[in-house]
This record gives structure tokens, sequence and C-alpha cells, in this order.
């Protein structure tokens, strides 16, 4: 995906950037419209520059849940065109239509946004040998790093990323968010340090149905990058957001790693802290970090991950970004700042800060705790 | 013969500030200086002065200087002084020239060609003096991933690791090549310091077991004092295959050099030579090496990592590829800048390639090949600084191996003239009267300072990069930009140049 | 009134390079200059009260000064008293000025760590660098091959 | 607790050392005849040579740091073991609860007609000297009757004073207490070049003059001009007062291991007493300096309650004339079967000698080369076998790496 | 454990060396006196680094490479052919091979003897060495290929060459040899000779080490020591220690 008129382009130099996270998880299950997040995200107006805001949402399309529903920008129709026969090749595609937007002044020169409801063709399934997450994954990797000016933003089942260049408010009235009903909603709002924004380098980040917002920048972006390049992962993006991504992917999916083990090994305990554990605990500690040493994610961060089941929220393990989390009845919040949280429930039963390397992990309770 | 060949270095005394203490008389084993008793001076023989500096540092009145010998041949860019005394060296002994040390050629070092990235503003250097800030590092074999049960226990079985306080080991020196108190120096820095020292080929003095828990014990083609308890006395064992400094070239300990304790150590007769040939003679292919590798595995029952030291040499990505395939827990791979206690000239000089092409390109390689994260990368062969230790976990070294930068911590003064047998600093010598010049208490000190000002500067690196674990470096090739390279050599690298965002 | 010793002066064989440097630096701080090449070339440079021993053709050597022996026999040879324990220290020190130059001393110490100075006129023995503080033998030795112990006060 | 200590000299500073390392309570008194602070006997030749005005042994607060209560210039009498007093010639009685009896040595003077001429002297107490300079003047004609250690001391101070001095010896070599006959013609050779002339063989028979000494007659006939007369035959332990006592006497108080004599709380020392000879391993007065310091402080350790023993001694001495020097121990005049290694250097005056038997050495004399003896004297006692190094015995520059290894590393290392 | 002087069978049928080592060593560790190993073929190191002097080894079919790599002390008969590698570093105890070996025996060998009934491939003993009172000793029954005895730094080769099927050994026999002896029953063309050694008769004290292990060969194999001494020996010595002390200039 391309866009002449700007010089600088993820994939093609890494843009370091500020933000602001929110996200939020009924733990029954119960659907809230997306007005409310919208509204809250303008509460951190300060924490982004108008270059960059996107929203996830989980349980938005419950006549579609068997299908993975892909969302995508095309630069223009050819590339739309070849996006097309790509997918009508290899996956069966039971709708496909122009994802519903209005016109917002401060929104300029949106991409082509289409939404296809998608499932792989059993035959490609049965001759490679391959899974169906796996399958879909390569063929994202292929979209987006060989079909020039197209770019899957979003490939997961019953989840939805919308996501632009502009500040969160006007990017939720340009979806029409408010339309859309999810149990798990995840928002953010971007400060790049060049311009423009690219729509595509909006957060959140999304493969299958992981969703990924994040607050910082790695420093070990280049060590995890060719961690997940091993893999067969290609990060065209060069945003740490999207190599967490993959990682998760890989940690969570591909090796099956319980969701506890998968976050120690993105924000490990310190040696310190591992020399002092029990010994079958310390035998695993430095496994984890040996065997997943290029998975830790160093230097600042926060993430919120969005997942089928629920959500988790991660800060690096010194906690040089900020991270908050709220319980108010069936809602489990996290948040850049309280204020967003009280934002959405000024009367929280519970606020509390996170401690560096712990997760908040949330999920719904009738598909059970994944921990 | 009359020999063509004048001193490389003169000697100047201060005749006002030399007090005949004969200190210089003394230390010097190449006995350059002399007492004359009727004049009450001491006089140089220049011409057995290799410029080691001994006297000059121990003078208490400092009145010696050495000064390279300034008579110049007539200028010629090809015939260089060098290259004429090399002749009448030649032509006067009819042998193949000897040297100590690495390559000391006009190559271009491509560590000083890298430099390193820090954090300003958009993420937040650390600040290593009060926050956290992680070294360590495991060698071994990894599992692709790790698999857990219905309990979160630990199902996979780790395979052996070294674990390693600090990113760097002192790299195989044999007691024979090296004297046993700058061999108890090293062993006993490594311990106090937390990482490994290398027995090289020699075997393990018994003088050197209290140290062998940080020992890795070499196994070369002439397999000095290599048994059962030597391979299980050391946490690791390595298969040297070939050395950065000659590559091809196996070792010779000269007989002279194989006095009572080095004849113990090897398990040969005082007086022999100890000779090592390049090849293996029960390995002549990678499938020989892999059954080296697992007759370690099965001598050891399995309890120690097995890592196979190469050279760097034109193949070596491929090698490293193979070497990884066959089993082994870890690669070292050696720069042509590498040390040695002898080499013939023309191979040291002429033989190998930069070890941080070599450690790119098996980085990459292997990363192409999945096989990275399953074998652990050493490099060693010219690290000189920490600097050169970020660059090399950056490019994708695990871990490096030093010891030049060790010796010279020890005292070495890089005079070259380690075959001689007649180190002045105790270093490169079994002469008990040059052994004891140097204090392993002294020793130890100096190395284990050495790695932990290494190690301190490392961490401030790292904090300027926002980076609180090494394992976020390594490989991180983005760390790092290139100046004064080449598109090539910037390709082969993996790293952009200078001035290139990111 | 049991007087002893608080410091001793330890010689490590294995690693005494046979420099020297230790009596080079004892005939300095016996000197009365600050500067080695004035003091030896003084005419009546002091002779050094540390003793390198050595022997041709033999790879060890060590350095040894007075022992400060707890029981010492050369205070109690001394004909002259000048051979005496220091109060403060418990250091064993000859009064030079006392000293006639019988040579009893030497001829009871143990450690043949007792010399003639140079003029042969009275004692040349260790003093510890009294006044100095610590001993320049083994301030200045390279190797560290000398090592000044404190010992238990048993005073 | 009260310490008496009759005798000022050597054998009592032990002693009151000895006490007062364990004893700082305790009264000390010491007596002596001699009206002078605590000096060393050695150094009266020194003195007479003007080489040192003062022969102190001790600084002259010594008393008063010790705490030591000194009766000077007053003789004790007797001793009264039995009500545990000692009485001085005045009649006062001084109560001891342990005494020391440090009387060292008297002169011993042969009885010669005309004894009782004036100029006529002794050489061991500090009074001898003080007279002799008196009456000395340059080119005075001295005769030193005794060629043994404190005679020829005698003779070179009275060298340096410009006398003329003859020295008869009844023995055929000087210093025949320690050396023998070649190093004794070295030495002699050295004394004959200032000018000193020796009578050996010889002795004097009688002593001419009015009120002075002026004459002397040998027992070879011969009569030989004389100012001064100086006897240094040798000394005889100073026991007159207890002759006759129940006080064990032989030669010397016979006293045990512990310094203590027969009778209780009564102890000897010094050059009074006789005690082991380690080499002969027979009890004997060995008049020598070292030994009154250690026998004193010995006993003054066991007086003041300490259980030491006294681990014996033998026979060593250090003694210089002019520039020549001579060290010498143990055996001298050894029976025939030892063992004898020795290297002479006429021209420099270097003489090193040892006796060996069964590997152990017997004794030495140096001359000339003296520089670190104690070693030699140490190898005597503690019974070194010095079969695999006696060649470098004989070397100027003997030294512990010429010793076993795990000698030398005790040695070194285990002070 | 009181299994002194009993005999386990082992079947290695389908078995991974892994494994079948595995269970060599703990049916060792049991306190077995012999172990008898069925169905062999191809699994590698059997025997290595093992130290149990008293033990037996019988193994029966074909050993893989690397037998008694690195051993330490232990018997092992092979009833059979073995591959390469036999004895490689080996610092004590006894091979016996009742067939042929291949290439590469006793390398870097210091101690411990290896019989062999039938022929050995190339490069027997190169690097052997000895050590105090190690010295190690290969006996081979028919004859050798080229590089015997390279860089032989100490240890006995005897090569018999019985049942002559043409010279005992093949090319560069002994090149950099420095140490150590390798008799031949019959003699050998000095072209076949390295540089560094030469052929010599023996004497006496010769004839006293090649009986002391012809003795066990002959016991081992069935054959008369007569008949192995009726021939005579020759000895291959090194012309001297130092074979490169002139190579460089220093």
């Amino acid at each position: 995906m391309r866009d002449i008129n700007i010089k600088y382009l993820e994939g093609e130099v890494r843009i370091p950037s500020a933000c602001g996270l929110l996200g939020y998880i009924n733990r029954k299950g119960e659907l809230t419209s997306g007005y409310h997040i919208v509204d809250a995200m303008s509460v951190m107006r300060e924490r982004g520059n108008g270059l960059g805001a996107g929203f996830a949402c989980y349980g938005l399309y419950p006549d579609r849940e068997d299908y993975y529903a892909f969302h995508l920008f095309f630069e223009d129709i050819n590339a739309k065109e070849e996006t097309s026969y790509l997918l009508y090749r290899y996956l069966d595609v039971v709708q496909e239509e122009k994802i519903p937007t209005r016109k917002v002044r401060t929104i300029k020169d949106p991409p082509i946004i289409w939404r296809y409801f998608v499932k792989p063709k059993e035959e490609y399934l049965e001759d490679e040998d391959i899974t169906e997450e796996d399958f879909i994954v390569r063929l994202v990797m292929k979209i987006n790093s060989e079909i020039k000016g197209a770019y899957v933003f979003s490939s997961g089942k019953n989840v939805g990323v919308f996501k632009g260049v502009g500040y969160p408010e006007d990017i939720g009235e340009f979806y029409r968010l408010e339309e859309y009903y999810g149990y798990t909603w995840i928002a953010h709002s971007r400060f790049p340090t060049n311009t423009p924004g690219w729509w595509g380098g909006a957060h959140p980040f999304s493969l299958l149905d992981w969703t990924v917002v994040h607050n910082g920048e790695i420093s070990s972006y280049g060590t995890n990058v060719r961690y997940a390049e091993m893999f067969g992962y290609k990060c065209t993006l060069m945003t740490d957001t999207e190599v967490i991504t993959y990682i998760i992917d890989l940690l969570l999916r591909r090796h099956r790693l319980p969701l506890d083990i998968a976050i120690k090994a993105l924000a490990p305990p310190l040696y310190s802290v591992i020399d002092r554990l029990d010994e079958e605990e310390r035998i695993k500690m430095k496994a984890i970090r040996a065997i997943y040493q290029s998975c830790l994610l160093n230097g600042p961060f926060a993430i919120i991950v969005g997942f089928k089941d629920g959500i988790f929220a991660l800060n690096d393990r010194i906690k040089l970004r900020p991270l908050v989390a709220g319980e108010k009845g069936d809602f489990v919040y996290v948040a850049s700042e309280e204020s967003a949280i009280r934002a959405l429930s000024p009367e929280l039963d519970r606020v509390w800060m996170p401690r560096g390397g712990e997760a908040v992990v949330s999920t719904l309770e009738e598909r059970g705790v994944l921990v | 013969m009359k020999t063509l060949y004048e001193s490389d270095f003169i000697v100047i005394r201060d005749e006002i500030r030399c007090i005949r203490c004969k200190v210089c008389v003394r230390q010097c084993a190449n006995e350059v200086h002399q007492y004359d008793e009727e004049d009450d001076r001491v006089i140089a023989e220049n011409s057995r002065c290799v410029g080691c500096h001994r006297c000059v540092t121990l003078c208490p009145t400092k009145a010696i200087t050495i000064i390279r010998n300034p008579l110049d041949f007539r200028e010629n860019y090809q015939w260089t002084a060098r290259a004429i005394k090399d002749i009448y060296k030649q032509a006067e002994t009819g042998g193949i020239l000897l040297t100590g040390m690495g390559n000391d050629k006009e190559y271009p070092i491509y560590w000083d060609r890298l430099l390193i990235n820090a954090s300003q503003v958009t993420n937040p250097s650390i600040d290593p003096l009060r926050e956290p800030m992680e070294l360590k590092t495991f060698i071994g074999r990894k599992p692709e991933k790790l698999e857990f049960d219905n309990y979160g226990r630990l199902i996979t079985e780790i395979p052996p690791q070294l674990e390693l306080e600090v990113p760097i080991m002192f790299s195989a020196m044999s007691f024979g090549s090296i004297s046993i108190n700058a061999c108890e120096s090293l062993a006993r820095a490594s311990v106090e310091v937390g990482t490994f020292w290398n027995t090289g080929e020699g075997g393990l003095h018994k003088k050197l077991y209290p140290y062998k828990e940080r020992a890795i014990v070499q196994c070369a083609s002439g397999r000095f004092g290599v048994d059962v308890e030597y391979l299980n006395a050391g946490s690791a064992i390595e298969i040297k295959i070939g050395q950065g400094a000659k590559p091809g070239i196996g070792g010779h300990l000269p007989g002279e050099k194989v006095g009572e304790e080095v004849s113990q150590t090897r398990m040969i007769p005082i007086g022999t030579d100890a000779i090592s040939p390049a090849p293996h003679h029960d390995i002549y292919s990678i499938e020989d090496l892999r059954q080296l590798i697992y007759a370690l595995k099965e001598a050891v029952n399995y309890k120690k990592p097995v890592g196979v030291k190469i050279a760097a040499v034109h193949n070596v990505s491929a090698i490293a590829s193979g070497i990884a395939r066959a089993g082994a827990d870890y690669i070292a791979i050696d720069g042509f800048r590498g040390g040695t206690g002898a080499a013939p000239t023309r191979i040291r000089d002429n033989v190998g390639i930069p070890v941080e092409l070599a450690l790119a390109s098996v980085d990459t390689r292997l990363r192409e090949e999945g096989l990275r994260n399953q074998i652990s990368l050493i490099v060693g062969g010219s690290i000189r600084n920490s600097a050169d230790v970020i660059k090399a976990i950056a490019l994708g070294a695990d871990a490096v191996y030093i010891a030049t930068s060790a010796l010279v911590a020890l005292g070495c003064h890089l005079c070259q003239n380690c075959h001689t047998g007649k180190c002045n600093w105790g270093i490169a010598t079994q002469d008990p009267n040059l052994v004891k010049r140097l204090n392993p208490d002294i020793g130890a000190k100096r190395a284990s300072n050495l790695l932990k000002a290494w190690s301190h500067e490392i961490k401030e690196m790292l904090g300027g990069m926002g980076i609180n674990a090494l394992e976020s470096l390594r490989g991180n090739r983005l760390m790092l930009r290139g100046v004064g390279l080449n598109e090539k050599e910037l390709e082969i690298l993996g790293i952009k140049h200078a001035g290139e965002g990111i | 009134m049991e007087l002893k010793t608080k410091k001793r002066i330890y010689p490590k064989e294995d690693v005494c390079i046979g420099c020297h440097l230790c009596e080079i630096y004892c005939i300095l701080a016996h000197s009365g200059t600050r500067d080695l090449i004035k003091a030896f070339k003084k005419l009546d440079k002091p002779s050094p009260r540390v003793l390198v021993e050595e022997k041709d053709g033999y790879y060890i050597t060590f350095a040894l000064q007075c022992r400060h022996c707890d029981d010492p026999l050369c205070i109690k040879a001394c004909i002259t008293g000048a051979m005496h324990r220091d109060e403060n220290t418990g250091y064993i020190i000859c009064d030079e000025e006392r000293c006639v130059g019988c040579w009893s001393c030497i001829l009871v110490c143990p450690y043949g760590a007792i010399r003639r100075s140079e003029d042969g006129k009275a004692v040349s023995k260790c003093d510890l660098c009294i006044e100095k503080g610590n001993p320049v033998c083994v301030e200045n030795c390279p190797n560290e091959a000398l090592e000044l112990k404190e010992l238990e006060d048993l005073a | 607790m009260r310490y008496v200590i009759i005798g000022n000299s050597i054998a009592s500073a032990g002693c009151i050392e000895g006490i007062r390392r364990v004893d700082s309570e305790g009264e000390i008194i010491i007596i002596s005849d001699e009206p002078y602070h605590i000096y060393s006997r050695p150094l009266i030749s020194y003195w007479l040579s003007k080489k040192v005005k003062d022969i102190s042994y001790r600084p002259v607060d010594y008393y008063e740091k010790y705490r030591v209560t000194p009766i000077l210039g007053k003789k004790v009498i007797q001793v009264d073991f039995e009500s545990k007093e000692v009485i001085l010639e005045n009649g006062e009685k001084i109560k001891y609860d342990k005494l020391l009896i440090a009387t060292g040595g008297k002169p011993f003077i042969p009885n010669i007609p005309g004894l009782d001429k004036k100029n006529i002297f002794t050489f061991i107490r500090f009074d001898d000297v003080k007279k002799i300079n008196e009456v000395i003047f340059d080119g005075a004609k001295v005769i030193v009757i005794g060629a043994g250690l404190s005679g020829l001391k005698a003779v070179e101070a009275l060298i340096k004073r410009n006398c003329k001095v003859t020295v008869v010896e009844l023995a055929g070599r000087i210093l025949g207490s320690i050396l023998d006959e070649d190093g004794a013609r070295m030495v002699q050779e050295i004394f004959e070049e200032k000018g000193v002339i020796f009578l050996l063989e010889n002795s004097v028979v009688e002593i001419f003059g009015e009120e002075k000494v002026r004459e002397i007659l040998l027992k070879s006939g011969e009569a030989l001009p004389a100012d001064i007369l100086i006897f240094a035959i040798g000394v005889v332990p100073n026991v007159d007062i207890f002759r006759g006592t129940k006080l064990k006497i032989n030669r010397g108080i016979l006293v045990n291991e512990r310094m203590e004599t027969n009778i209780p709380d009564v102890y000897s020392a010094g050059d009074v007493v006789e005690a082991l000879d380690l080499l002969t391993n027979e009890d004997r007065v060995i008049p020598i300096l070292p030994n009154a310091y250690m026998q004193g402080e010995i006993a003054g350790l066991n007086m003041a309650g300490r259980e030491v023993k006294y681990s014996g001694s033998f026979s060593m001495n250090s003694i210089g004339f002019f520039d020549v020097h001579i060290m010498s121990a143990g055996i001298i005049n050894p029976p025939a079967e030892v063992e004898v290694i020795k290297r002479i250097d006429l021209e420099r005056k270097i003489y090193r000698k040892l006796y060996i038997r069964g590997g152990k050495i017997l004794g030495f004399m140096f001359i000339n080369s003296i520089d670190r003896t104690g070693m030699i004297v140490d190898l005597i006692k503690n019974r070194i076998d010095v079969s695999n190094f006696k060649d470098r015995l004989l070397s100027d520059n003997f030294g512990f790496l010429d010793l076993p290894k795990e000698f030398r590393k005790e040695k070194i290392l285990g002070v | 454990m009181e299994k002194d002087g009993r005999l386990k069978t082992i079947s290695a049928k389908g078995l991974h060396y892994r494994q079948l080592n595995e269970e060599i060593r703990k049916v060792l560790e049991e306190g077995y006196q012999q172990i008898k190993i069925m169905d062999v073929n191809g699994q590698r190191y059997i025997g290595s680094g093992l130290t149990f002097s008293d033990r037996i080894l019988e193994i029966y079919g074909t050993p893989g490479n690397d037998l008694g790599a690195f051993m330490n002390g232990l018997t092992i008969r092979v009833f059979g052919n073995a591959q390469d590698g036999t004895a490689n570093t080996m610092n004590g105890g006894e091979i016996v091979i009742y067939g042929s070996t291949g290439d590469l025996v006793g390398y870097g060998m210091r101690g411990g003897r290896v019989f062999i009934r039938g022929s050995a491939g190339y490069r027997v003993g190169i690097h052997m060495k000895e050590y105090e009172d190690k010295i190690p000793v290969i006996v081979i029954g028919g004859n050798t290929g080229d590089f015997l005895g390279e860089y032989m730094a100490g240890g006995r080769i005897i090569v018999l060459n019985l049942e002559s099927q043409g010279d005992a050994t093949g090319y560069f026999c002994g090149t950099g040899m420095h140490g150590g002896i390798i008799y031949i029953r019959g003699t050998v063309p000095e072209h076949r000779l390295g540089k560094e050694v030469k052929l010599t008769d023996i004497n006496e004290e010769d004839i006293a080490i090649l009986k002391e292990h012809l003795i066990d060969f002959a016991r081992y194999f069935g054959i008369s020591l007569e008949y192995l001494i009726s021939e005579k020996f020759y000895k291959l010595v090194p012309y001297n220690k130092r074979p490169y002390g002139r190579l460089y200039a220093y």
C-alpha cells in the first residue's frame, strides 16, 4: 500500500510514536455500542495529534461469526481488482461490501475501504496440510507484501478493526461506530513523530482475531522482527505493533503457550526476581527467557491485546509507559489514563495500577478462563 | 652468516636517570640489557629487543625509552621494510616465518565502521546505574518452543546450557601456549565474574581443577589431555576445528615447551612435540563431525553442551549451517584477527576473513534456514572493547570470545614474540623464572576488572538504546549503522548506512 | 606489658620476580631524600634493609626483611640495648646512635635479616618504614610478592 | 609480691622484663654494689676507646618505667633463705618473696708476687676502665695478661688510646675459646700490624715496682718494662657469699629448667649459673651475654608465675677488632672424627670453617664473612641435617634458598 | 548390587544408539558382570566414555562407528566386524574384534589394547600417544591401509600380516611419527614408509613386548604363539622426537 504523496511510509521507515490506549470487556458478553468508547477517547485528546486513530470491536458480526472478516484498504481500483482475484481464488467469499462511512470534514482522502466475509477453500487446506489459520495468515502476508496499494487491516472472525488518519472522535464518526455493538472494544489514538500519518499505520494492528494497540517504542524491535521473520511472518509495516501481534500469534496460537507463559515471554521477570523463586519456577522462568529471548519486548510499552475470548493489557517490565485498570460490575477497563475509564464509567468498583510486566487479563465467563 | 637484519628497536637510556639498579638487566629474558662492571654502566644490545616494554615499565627512574629503529630503506610502496626484512630472515634460516598474535595488516576493521544507536525522546534511555540491566546469556542448544502441561509445568527438556553473567568468555588458550599463571588468572576471573574460560587443547592442569565448573574443555585433533575425566570436568566441550589466526593450520607446541607440568597436563612425555594438525583425522566431512559431536555427548551422557569452533573462512555460513545441523550446541567463529601463540606469518596475514562479515553472514544464513534459535553463536578474534561486543551481539552473536584483550589485560604488550617462549610478562612462556612474573592474584583481578568494566560500558550503551536485557540487542541490527562502507558490505552486514532512518 | 609486633611482611616466593625493586625503594626510603636518582648518587647511600634471596640457576627468589619476631633473639643478644621493641607499634627497631656494631644480633638472627650498614658502623634493619606508614618494599613490589599482614593484637 | 634481684646487669634486666610481662603490680627491688645505672659490661672497652660515652644498657627512665626500686652501691653480704631476707653490708634487711641471684662473674687473678702495686687492673667492671682511664697516657707501656675476648678488647681500646701494648698468653694461640690455630694466627697478625706484641706460651711470674708497677718478669725469664698491667684471664662465678649455705653450687649455682635453685623461690641466672649446653648436653657456665638475658627472662617469667622452660644454649660469640670481625659458635676444638669443611682466603683475611658430625653442624668460626651467620646458629640449634647443602655453608651468601624447601617455608611463613 | 558374575542379554534390534547405550549404562550400573548384546547393527558409540574396568560387553553383529570412543576401562568383544573409528581416543580397557575393522582404529588412543583378528583399514593409530604407565597397543592380525601410525607419538602397533595378501601396510606408513613403535611381522618395503621413520631389527626388549601381547592374541583367536613368532619381526621407529624442529625461522 502506498500513497505517493506521503514520503515516509510504514514499511519503509520505522515511525516512533506516543499514544493513548483504551479498552474494555464485558465479561458476560453483553454488547455495547461503539458510541461510548469513541466518546471516552476524546478525554485523551492530548495523547494524539490527529495522525492516527482506530478501534477494534469483538462480537460485531454475530451473523457471520464463522467467517473471517477481511477489512481492506485499497489505494485504487486496480489494487482492489488484483486483490479480489486472489481472494476469490483461494477463499470462499460469502459477502463483500464497502464498509459504510459518513463524510467528516477533517477526514481527508480516505482510501477505498472494503470488507469480505471469507473461508479458506477446503481443497487448498487438504492439499497443503496447513491449518486454516496459517492459510489465512499466509494470504494476508501475501497481499500486504505483494499487492501494491492493498492492505488487509482486519482478518479475524467476528472481529473488526476500524482505523484511519484523524482524531479518534472523527474516525469514530467516519466509520459510524455507534452502529456497531460488541462485548470488547479497544481504541487507540496516535502521536506519530512524522507527518502525515497513513491509514494502514494506525492502530489497532490485527491478525486473525488478535488486535493490538500499543503505546511505546520498543528498542528490541530489530531482534523481535528477525525472530518473527524466521517463522514466516513478513513485517511489512516496520511498526512495533505489527511485530508484537505476530509474536503473540506465534506464541499463543502456533506454539500453544498458555497465556500466562506467553506474557512472561513478552515481559519476563528480572533475573534478580527469578533467582529468588523456588527451583521449579526458576528453571521454568530461565527456560522461558533462554528459549524465547528474542520475544522479550524491551523498552517502553503498554499494550492492550484483544482476542476472541477476552483482552489482556501489559506494561514493560519496568513500567515506562502508563497503564491503569478499572472494574465495574462485569466490565473491566484498561487505559492510558484513568480519566478515560471514568468517562466510560464514573463510579468504579476498583481502580488499580498494574505493575510492570504483570498483565491484566480478563476473559468472557462463558468461555472460561484461558490462563 | 652475517645477518643483514638490523634491529627493529633501539633502546635509549637516560644516563642521568639510570641508577644502575640493574632491574632491566634482571628483567629482560632476551638479554638486551647488560651491566658493564668496568664502566659502571648498563648497556643494551638492540638487536635482541622485541619491544615488550618490560624494562620500561619496571625501571624505577623511568630512564629507558624504546623507539622503533628509525633506519629507513629507500621509500618503496611495494617493498616495505617489513617485506625486505622478512626476506633477509628467510634467506638466513631457510625456515617458515613464524609470528605470534593475530593479523596486524591494514585490512578494514569493520567494528570501527559500525556505529551504535541511542534513544532520544520517543523512547527513553535507561540509566543503568539505578535501573536493572541484564546481561545474562545462555549458551547451548534451544528447543524451538516450550511445552507445558495442564498445570503449567514445563514438559520440554532443556538441553544443557552455559549460564553467563556477562556475554564475554575467555577463548581457548592452552596451558602450554600460555603459562599456568595466565590460565589461573583467567580461570579465577571467570569464576569471579560468572563467565567461562577455555582450556584450549592442552588438557586441564590439576591446579585449575578448582575452576573447572567455569571451564570449557577443548578437544582438538591431537586429543592432548583428553580423557573421560577431562571431558566431564568442564561445563562444556568444544571441538576445535580451526582457529582464526591460522585457518587450515594446526597447532604445534615444540618439545622445549613441554616441561613437567605441560607433560602431565597434556599426558605426553616431557620434551616431545605436541602436534595437532589442522584436520582431525577422524573428521573428513560434516557427518564425521556429527559422529564426533555425538561421541562426545555419549561420553558425557549428554550432560554438557558440545560446541564447535571454526575459523572464519569464505564459506563460513554454509559450514555453520552444517554444524548446526550436525547437532552442535554452539558454534564459535574465530576471525582472522584472532591471536595465536605461533602461526606461520604468511598464513596469519592472508588466510581467513574478518569475523564481522562472517558473523553477519552466518547469522543471516541460520535465520534463513530457521536454525538460528536452536544453536548459540559465539564470535571471537578481534574483540578489543565493549563497543565491539555490543556490535557483535547486534550483528547476531550470543556471546563473544576474547583472548588477546584478556592477555593485554594481564600485561601483554603485543610484541608478537609468543612463539619464542621468552615472554617477559610471564604469559606466553613456560620458563618458571618468567611464569612467576604474572601473579595470578593480580592477573585474576586485572582480567575480572576488564570484564566488569566492559559490563558497565555495555550496560551504559544498552541503556542508551533503551534496552534493559541483552537479548533484546541480539541480532538487532537496526541498532547499527555503517559508515564508509560500500553497498555490498552493508548488504552482508545487514545494516543501513549512517544517516538512514529507521 | 607483653608487646608483639602488629604487622609483619610475608614474602610470596611463587611470584617474587627477583627484580630487587624492594631493595631499591628501601634504599630510597632510608636515604633522607625523596628522589631515587639523588638517593643513588649519594656516596653514603644506605644499604637496603630487605634482602632478595636468590641463588644462581635457581628460579625461586623472594624478599626477606626482619620478621619482627615475637620472641626476638636480637634484642636479647644486643649488648647496648640499642635493639628494642617500639612501644607503640611493637616493631623491633635498632637505635643506630646507640649501636656499636658488635653484630651480636647478626649472630643470633635466625633469618639473617639484619645487616651491617654500608659504613659498617651500625646495624641496618627493617623498621617497617615506621616513620612513613606503610613499608615501601610492599608498596613498590610490582608483582605483589610482599604482603603486609596485620597481626592479631595480643596485648 | 616482692621480687628482689641481686645484681644489676643483663640477667637482671632480663628478669625485670620477664616479670613485667606477667606481673605489672609486684614490687621489684634491685640491689648492686656498683653505684651505676644498669650498664652493659661489654661496652667498657668501647668507653675506654672513647667510642661511646654512655654505656647504659637501658634508658635513664628504665627503673621508673618498669617500677623498679634500685638499691645501688650497696653490697649484699648474706641471704637468709629461711626468713627470706637479703642482708646488706649496712645491716639493712630486705624481705623477698622471690629472689634472683644474678651476681655474675668475677675476674680471676692468679696469685703472683707484687699484685699489691698500683696500676694493676682487671677488665670487667665500669670502675676498672674508669681507673685505667685515669692513669693511661700516650705511649704508656701496657701489659695485658690473657689473649681472650676481654683481654683483646682491652688491647684494641688501648691501641686506640695510643698505648704500647704487649700481650702475655699462657696458651699457644690467642682467642683459644673461639678460634682454631689458623684463625687465631690470622687475627693475631691484625693486632701485630697495629704494633701489638704477643708473648705466647708465657706468663707473668712476678711484678716489680715501688708504688706502681714498673716491670714484670715472665716465666720465660724475660723482663718487660710496664706502666700498666691488666689482668684479663677470665671470670669465675661470683658465688662467694653463698659458699657454705644450703644453696647448691658446683662451679656455678645449679638451677633447674625454670632457673630455680634448690631453694624454693630462689632463682639464679647469668654468668653465675651452670645451665644446659645443648651441644654437650651437660650443665656448665656459658658466660655470654645473650644467655644471661635469656636466663634472666626465664627466671623472671617463672618468678611471676608463668611456667617457662629454658631450652639451653651453647657458646657463641660475635666480636670485632679494628675492622676484622669474628663469629663463632658451638664446639671449636672438636674430637678428631668430625668432618671439617673450610675456606681460607688469606689475602682478604676471610676464613670460614665448620665442623659437622652426623650431618649436623657442631660448631663454626667465621672471620670477615659474617653476614647471616644467625642462620647457621639456627641450624645448629634446630639440629638440621645439612648434608645436602653443606658446601653452600662456606659461601659468603649462604641463604634460605640453600635450605630445604619445607624448612624454609615453615621458617618464613610460620613465624 | 549383588549381580556380580551374572550375565544379562540385551537385544539391540531396532534400538537407536542412544537408547542402546543408555540401556548398557544402566545394566552396568546395576552391577552385571557381562552383557551380551544381540542383533547389533550400526549402533554407534558402544562403550563410549565408560569406566567399568572388570566388565565385559559381548557384541554380536556389526557395531557402528566410534566403538569404545573415549572408553576408560571395559572389555568389549565383537563377534563380527567393526566399522570406522574404533577405540577413538580410548584411554583404557580392551577391545577384541574377531573380524576386521574399518578405518581409523585407535585415533589419539592413550591407553588400553585393541586386538583385531582380521585386517584394519586406513589411518590406524594416528596420534597414538603414551604417558607414564599408559602405553596403548593395537594388534592387527591381517594388514592395514595407508597412513598407519601417522603422527604417532607413543604406544605400540603390531601388524602380523597373517595369511599374507601382500604388504603388511599401505603407503605413507609412519609419516610424522615421533614416538612409539610399529612392529611388523615380516617386512615392509622402504617406499611405503614415511620419511620420518626407519626400519630396524628388533632386540630382546622388543621380543619381550611382542610376546606379552601376542600371548593374548594367540589365546583370544586360537592361534599358536609359536606360529606367530615363527617369522622375523622388524620395527619402525622415528628418526627423532622432533620431526619438525627445524622447520621454522624464529
